[in-house]
């Protein structure tokens, strides 16, 4: 448990999360959710909790992902906001 | 000071993290960002409950011979791994609920932003 | 109406912020959840999922003890509950397409 | 998915390393009690490695690996293989889901609760796995283009 190292992925968690709300495009919004679900994982292995990181890992970083492609290419893949 | 900080931080972000999910709920218009804001918003609790099963100098929840497990404070609390463990992979099922409404919703209306549809569905 | 909005999150965050300042420090061993007893003078069980995990069911993983037989029930539960968003899509979408036909 | 281009190259890539992964999956599920696995783990790699193939090859190929038809019954299944556990655990004179009751002979009750815990994350592992491909068969339903 480094307390630098948590708190460098922190920033970038907020810095993700950020943009993967405020982006136009939905497609660059997916990835940058998969790159929030991967820094997630991160953390969770700094903080100890293996079992929970591979599960978001494998979960949040891989499933999610093609889930969310699979709706944004059904649906619209522009937005207004 | 220092260790009011490094006891302290893990919170603070847990708390903006879960404010920046609501947030994308309350001001987005469109509903895939909106169904985005509500995943930050259920990976933040997580994070939280994982952060106070931590223990300094601890190792993880895997038994080791060589160290006692008569001390608990060798070894990490392995109640809130497993409770969350089972959260995220609920979360991703009632996530695909989530996601076949929007798919229903869109083949019906032809668009997935707010304002339009409450304008369609009168 | 936008303001408001922006005024209830800030003051959200402050009194969630404010409120985490009185928890106890991150990592302390000394802390109530992970102490010997509790203050009602109970076991705390997260200790004896800890120190009987091995004898009970001869696994190293203490977390896959606890999913599979501490608390199996509960998984039984969860289970159910994925097995059920799993039919919902199947309703939810075939009713969409019979109306498009 | 609407723009479909094929590509050889990602449809062999797909192919060599989808056995692969649902080998690994195999292993994360039966491996469990000694390192960090399980059955919710194990099942999405194994959903994972269906999914590589159905995203890279289309509805009529994948249909060659696992049919669509057999998604619900693979489900029904690992969930009838907990609850079946637990019903046999209460004939044999125990609580629900009580392994150490189980009529297997000639083990103790600690390595009667080790085989059961593997019982049930087979049972897991299969249903998640069958939920999340369900999940993806009924979200691309009506967009056959391979």
């Amino acid at each position: 448990m480094f307390w630098e190292l948590e708190l460098v992925i922190y920033i970038f968690l907020l810095i993700s999360a950020i943009v993967a709300l405020e982006v136009d495009d939905l497609l660059v919004a997916v990835v940058m959710m998969t790159i929030f679900s991967f820094l997630m994982a991160l953390l969770f292995v700094a903080m100890g909790a293996i079992d929970v990181g591979f599960t978001e890992a494998v979960i949040g970083a891989g499933v999610t992902g093609i889930l969310f492609v699979v709706v944004v290419y059904q649906t619209s893949r522009k937005t207004n906001d | 000071m220092l260790e009011f900080f490094t006891g302290h931080y893990a919170y603070w972000f847990t708390v903006i993290l879960l404010c920046v999910g609501v947030y994308g709920i309350m001001f987005k218009k469109n509903l895939i960002k909106k169904t985005i804001g509500l995943a930050i918003l259920q990976i933040s609790v997580v994070m939280y409950w994982v952060s106070i099963a931590n223990k300094w100098d601890a190792t993880v929840t895997t038994l080791d011979p060589n160290i006692p497990v008569d001390q608990v404070a060798n070894y990490l609390n392995p109640l809130p791994h497993t409770l969350m463990l089972t959260a995220i992979v609920v979360g991703v099922a009632t996530l695909g609920v989530a996601f076949t409404l929007l798919i229903a919703i869109y083949n019906r209306y032809g668009t997935l932003d707010e304002q339009e549809l409450l304008e369609k569905i009168q | 109406m936008k303001l408001l909005k922006f005024a209830i999150l800030a003051l959200f965050a402050g009194v969630l912020i404010y409120a985490s300042n009185d928890l106890p420090y991150r990592g302390d061993p000394d802390n109530l959840m992970h102490a010997e007893r509790s203050i009602t003078d109970t076991p705390v069980k997260g200790n004896y999922f800890i120190q009987e995990a091995y004898n009970d069911a001869r696994t190293p993983n203490m977390v896959t003890v606890v999913l599979g037989d501490y608390r199996s029930i509960d998984t039984f539960g969860e289970q159910v509950v994925i097995f059920t968003a799993g039919l919902i899509t199947i309703l939810v979408l075939r009713k969409q397409r019979r109306r498009e036909e | 998915m609407k723009e479909q281009f094929q590509s050889p190259i990602v449809l062999l890539g797909s192919r060599l390393l989808s056995p692969y992964i649902m080998l690994f999956g195999w292993y994360v599920i039966i491996h469990g009690h000694y390192s960090p696995g399980g059955g919710f783990q194990g099942g999405a790699l194994l959903a994972a490695s269906v999914l590589l193939i159905r995203v890279a090859g289309g509805t009529r190929l994948s249909s060659l690996q696992l049919r669509e038809v057999i998604n619900t019954p693979m489900a029904t299944l690992g969930v009838a293989i907990y609850f079946l556990t637990g019903v046999v655990a209460v004939l044999a004179g125990g609580f629900f889901l009580d392994y150490g009751q189980l009529p297997i002979p000639g083990l103790e009750a600690a390595w009667l609760r080790y085989y059961g815990i593997l019982i049930i994350e087979v049972g897991i592992g299969l249903t998640v796995m069958a939920i999340l491909i369900m999940i993806y068969d009924n979200m691309v339903k009506g967009e056959d283009h391979a």
